[in-house]
């Protein structure tokens, strides 16, 4: 039994770290807003795909590393702290999806071209109704002349005007079931929505799109355990996000003097960011705790991704908004990175499940375990 | 203590409300002006004209010598019929009073009746890229030069920067003597050779505040307000008239009820959680409103609002915080969307009002100098920061 | 319109101040938690007839000086910061109701025996079913042989030990009226309730005893009313208890050296404090409106003393565990006087309301407002 | 990262179960105890013998050389079958590990298992009047004459006070050099002439703590831990040690659930406001076993738990003090009643565990010196206390 990352997993997120740090400034972030949304390049989509990272979370019978879904996290994490475009989160999300549920057709047709990086894929699950999840799915397929037919709105899709592949959550009979859709297929138009962030959220819309039967992802409950995959992810991005907000107001809390000293020398400062760094060590070990859970298909591990999904979200908000503060009216402007992170971390925080919404998750396992 | 209006003042109300509801074309006009600086001036000066702007000020200076039952009723209405702010709102709430007490007799005549008019825009000048929340360490220079002070130095976080035809501002006199005893307290036209001002983009995308650069900049001598090198102590009394007031309170009225709205159907709030918490804030709302009634009826009586006055600072900052907060909390990830989007909530008026809101533990003062001045000046614990 | 204190009132409330910090003692207090109730000493109580202060909040037609309930309400806090017994503050409710809802004919019967100080009066309005108010009423005066019958239990009955008279909060017929019922009355029998800060609270058990028609309050809001005013001297202890807790503490962080500094030179315990007085202030303020807008019998009375017992009430709790953090190990002890604000404050907290049920009232508030 | 039990796991957990089923008399019978202290060593003493007790802790010293697994399969077992604390939980979990790192082994062979079987009960003589949380200003004197260290001296804070065997004391045996440089590490028999143990009654009303009061006491100089001066680094190691471990996970888990069981009807909680917290105080808490578990990792791995412990000792104070809270609110007035009021909800507990919460935020470093010391060794920010 081991709660801390192995050499491997060390190995992966020190690299990570430093490789996005190099490839990827904040100022391209920034520069997104204006000219929305943000994308990533087409050589670091590349070399991303050569150090064989969309295939981190795939075990290596599907061609990926083995590292699970904590070591998809550890990449997401760092995805969050330099402030990168989400297709490779998102790309994650789906072949672990496939990894986990497809069966071995889909799998041999579409997880080769996932990790080599030629087919970007998401997730489509939610829809205009107010909350989220694959339980709020109202969208059904129809059968018809041999295959299922979609028609309806998914809305909040990450990286949809990216993604080569959508898998779609749709009403089965009585199962939400999950769906390959491609990009180009007849009838499928994405549409901005233009997120505060500048990352490439669409609202995708179905008219009669035709899937073929046999190509439903097997598993019946695929949609559930790739949303909670995904939300894991979601929450990594945050944790990144937050660490990133903490280290540079920290920073700067060492370096800016007023009255004399060092402002990060007042209690003001530096409890408050001692504040946040407990909570990013909590979040963090949340985050852990609800891989770990669904590496092992652990009966809790809903219950966990919904803790860590609901206090990183929190957290990371925390973290940028006391970046804001103590940097004084410098962190309120746009050139510092600050509010790249606050706006990051406000729109992470309500995708895939708002803090709220996860904590009635926890309380139904809580009802479940106090039975 | 007595609440009571007379007859007098319900008949003043009364006038009020129906100049008010007789001008309310021209105050709708105001948002939708092609030159809206402009058309704000003109609403502020129709204002004057009709004897709504600077109640409290002496009518020697083109103020009302208003009774406080006034002010209070003329806020009340303003507020009820939700009319567009002043535009020369610095002027008037920290110039002029400032000057009330320490301008000369020439400086009150020249410049209060124009803040009243919206003739003249002012902004201020006091914090520089180092010296923020420690003010009093500012380095913008002013030397004397025969009968003008010649002042080079860097300003930031001014308001109404490319628009205002005043500044006041914080320049060192004497740099020999301890920090707060050098520094003094000018006026200056904007049109003054030397001056440049850059706008800055804030983190919402937008243009509020700006750079001031001063570069040998020639101030007459008789723009000094009070005595040479004793311009921090009038600062001190500015600040503390920029923390006080009740004019918070209307804006986050505003704010609350759009929070009530946005999370009631059919009048009640049914979610318990956002139910309890759009309560908790009304509650914290009145509190901040009858503070500032307190602080008033302190005024009125002679004593000086003073260090009670961060009390009020701080905590409509936090609140107006908590409201926006909700806000956005209450709308998911429609909130999240720019103001272009299809699908966004509220025009982006969440997310505006949300990065808005950040600002006003940081401007005017950060909320940890807030909590340092009421240790201080109201518990008297000792210092913190280890200045004199 | 003046909001601030006039020149009689804050006469009033300094008298007051120092004469209770001479003739009643924390010590008393603390004693009393090993053999309580605590019980004013009947010296005190003349004495403090004797000054006219439980006609303080009554019409001088009725026989009181006039300051209305806002003079009632200093006097009330002084009790708090002096961690009197609570009998005072009671008989200032009691008398209050009497004068502003009871005819001529019970005014001349009782108003100047209770201001003289020979009758302590107390509301007796709970009933165990988990709430609180007037309109949680359940027990019916039952009519019979020309007079009305109680039977049932009130509880959380303040001073009831103490009062020789009660006002009863009971329906008849389809309105909740007050019943003015003795305490030697037959059928009536007062079990103590044992609180933790020692307060006189108990159970009053009625059975089958007999009221006089003619002597019912005549008032119909009389019960709603005499609760709003019970309430804000409850919120006003409150605050008094917090501005103790707020002293005591800021005194030790001025004389306290750890680090070779007084300990209210680091800004975690100068801004805790800070942040406490804020509220206090705000508490205040709030008080101060309730009070006045219960003196002009304004509509919108019942939602700022909900208002005002809501904040003041967490506020007065965060005092106190202020107190006991900043303090350290010293504030924990039983010598210290911390713990006595602690206990009053967080019974008086859940007393005449506790700041959710009272939230749920503004709320209601809001919905009229903006309808 | 693994979590996979092994067979052989599985099997110590079953044997582990088995022995508490067998044993759950025992148990039980300590809260009913005539005599209290000795039912809770008779207890401790027959874990001990069954191989529960120090299962960290070296073989050759009493202890079992378990894996990091058996450790946490026994804790979760143990919380599980909600067994009474052991009583020895001082000497267990500061000291223990002290000598474990720092003792001679002439004094871990001595100490040692006696600390495990619960035959010598240790309490703790750091904390001064004067030295609370700048505990390295600590005045209680040692001087060496001859073999002796003669004591004299107040100690405040002190578990156990008049119930120990011995104590562990941190005392100052150089008054010259710089504070943190003149402390020695000292091991005492409460019994040795000189001692006086007076207890201090609570804000509770019970009593926990005690001063003890050391004249002119001598101690043998083979009963000092460490270099002569080289206390506070020792000390601080033993700070490290109080803060870290999960024990604190396992009573939080029996608050939590009494909370969910007091607000739930039917199994669920119906007011949407304490589902919410209830559900946050789950979240947190399995944030706290986690990064307990992590830290366990951590010392499995030869690292330090170090500063991160405070994170967790931090962190649990304030949610222990959170579900304290809100068990109090929920039970309303109910809950405001001593345990002998007729009328009182959870007899007393809920009254009693709000007042113990209070002590977690001070005790063992308070709550702002764990902040201090997390901004300090953890971000590396600049001292705020000043001290070297």
């Amino acid at each position: 039994m081991d709660f801390e990352l192995g050499e491997e997993l060390v190995a992966l997120r020190d690299i990570a770290r430093d490789l996005l740090a190099q490839r990827w400034k904040a100022e391209s972030a920034r520069r997104a807003l204006d000219t929305p949304p943000s994308r990533m390049p087409a050589q670091l989509w590349a070399e991303l795909a050569e150090m064989g990272w969309f295939g981190a979370g795939c075990s290596e019978a599907g061609g990926g590393s083995g590292l699970g879904v904590i070591g998809a996290a550890l990449l997401a994490e760092e995805a969050g702290r330099a402030l990168l475009p989400g297709a490779m989160t998102s790309t994650l999300a789906g072949a672990i999806a496939l990894d986990r549920s497809g069966g071995a057709a889909l799998k041999a047709e579409l997880l080769p071209r996932i990790i080599a990086g030629s087919l970007p894929v998401t997730l489509a699950v939610e829809e205009p109704n107010g909350t989220w999840g694959p339980d709020a799915v109202v969208m059904a397929a129809q059968a018809g002349d041999g295959g299922l037919r979609l028609s309806g709105s998914k809305i909040f899709v990450a990286d949809g005007s990216t993604a080569g592949l959508f898998l779609v959550a749709a009403r089965v009979g009585d199962e939400v079931r999950l769906l390959p859709v491609e990009a180009g297929a007849a009838g499928v138009e994405a549409v901005p929505m233009q997120r505060i962030d500048a990352q490439d959220i669409v609202e995708l819309r179905f008219d009669g799109v035709r899937v073929e039967a046999q190509r439903m992802v097997p598993d019946a409950g695929a949609a559930h355990d790739a949303y909670a995959v995904w939300t894991a992810l979601v929450a990594a991005d945050l944790l990144g996000s937050a660490g990133a907000a903490l280290a540079m107001t920290t920073a700067y809390a060492k370096e800016r003097v007023q009255f004399g000293r060092a402002i990060g020398s007042f209690q003001a400062v530096s409890h408050r960011l001692a504040d946040v760094q407990v909570n990013v060590e909590i979040g963090r070990s949340l985050l852990y705790a609800a891989c770990l859970a669904l590496d092992e298909r652990r009966g809790d591990a809903g219950a966990l991704v919904a803790a860590a999904k609901a206090f990183i979200g929190e957290t990371a908000v925390d973290a940028a908004e006391a970046a804001v503060q103590l940097h004084g009216g410098i962190g309120y402007t746009w050139e510092l990175d600050v509010h790249l992170h606050l706006r990051r971390a406000r729109a992470n925080a309500v995708t895939a499940g708002d803090a709220g919404w996860h904590r009635e998750t926890v309380a139904r396992h809580m009802a479940h375990c106090y039975a | 203590m007595d609440l009571k209006f007379t007859a007098a003042e319900e008949a003043y109300r009364l006038r009020c409300r129906e100049w008010i509801a007789a001008n309310a074309h021209h105050a709708a006009a105001v948002a939708k002006a092609a030159d809206p600086v402009q058309a704000a001036r003109d609403w502020q000066r129709r204002l004057w004209e009709a004897g709504y702007v600077g109640l409290a000020w002496p009518k020697a200076y083109g103020g009302q010598d208003a009774t406080l039952t006034q002010q209070v009723i003329v806020s009340e209405e303003m507020a009820r019929a939700k009319l567009p702010p002043l535009i020369n709102t610095i002027g008037l709430s920290i110039l002029g009073p400032t000057l009330v007490r320490h301008g000369t007799e020439a400086q009150r005549r020249r410049f209060l009746p124009r803040i009243l008019s919206g003739e003249e825009l002012w902004c201020q000048g006091f914090s520089e890229p180092g010296a923020g929340s420690d003010l009093a360490s500012l380095t913008t220079r002013a030397v004397l030069e025969g009968d003008d002070f010649v002042v080079t130095g860097q300003k930031l976080w001014t308001s109404l920067g490319p628009i205002a035809d005043w500044c006041f501002l914080l320049v060192r006199t004497d740099p020999s003597a301890p920090q707060r005893e050098g520094i003094s307290y000018l006026l200056c036209r904007m049109d003054t050779p030397g001056i440049s001002v850059r706008p800055l983009r804030n983190a919402g995308g937008g243009v509020h505040f700006s750079e001031v650069f001063f570069d040998a900049v020639r101030i007459p001598r008789e723009q000094l307000v009070g005595e040479l090198h004793g311009g921090w102590k009038i600062a001190r009394s500015t600040l503390d008239h920029e923390r006080s007031g009740l004019s918070g309170v209307i804006s986050l009225e505003g704010s609350l009820e759009r929070l009530w709205r946005q999370a009631a159907a059919g009048g009640e709030i049914a979610d318990a959680v956002a139910r309890q918490q759009a309560a908790q804030y009304w509650i914290e709302l009145e509190g901040l409103r009858y503070l500032g009634l307190r602080a008033l009826s302190d005024q009125l009586a002679g004593r000086q609002p003073g260090a009670s006055a961060s009390v009020g600072k701080l905590f409509a900052a936090k609140l107006r915080q908590k409201v926006a907060r909700a806000a956005l909390d209450n709308a998911g990830p429609y909130a999240c969307l720019t103001k272009k989007s299809p699908h966004v909530v509220g025009k982006g008026r969440l997310v505006a009002g949300y990065f808005d809101s950040l600002g006003y533990s940081i401007g005017g003062g950060t909320s940890e100098i807030m909590h340092n001045v009421i240790a201080e000046r109201v518990l008297g614990l000792p210092r913190s920061t280890g200045e004199a």
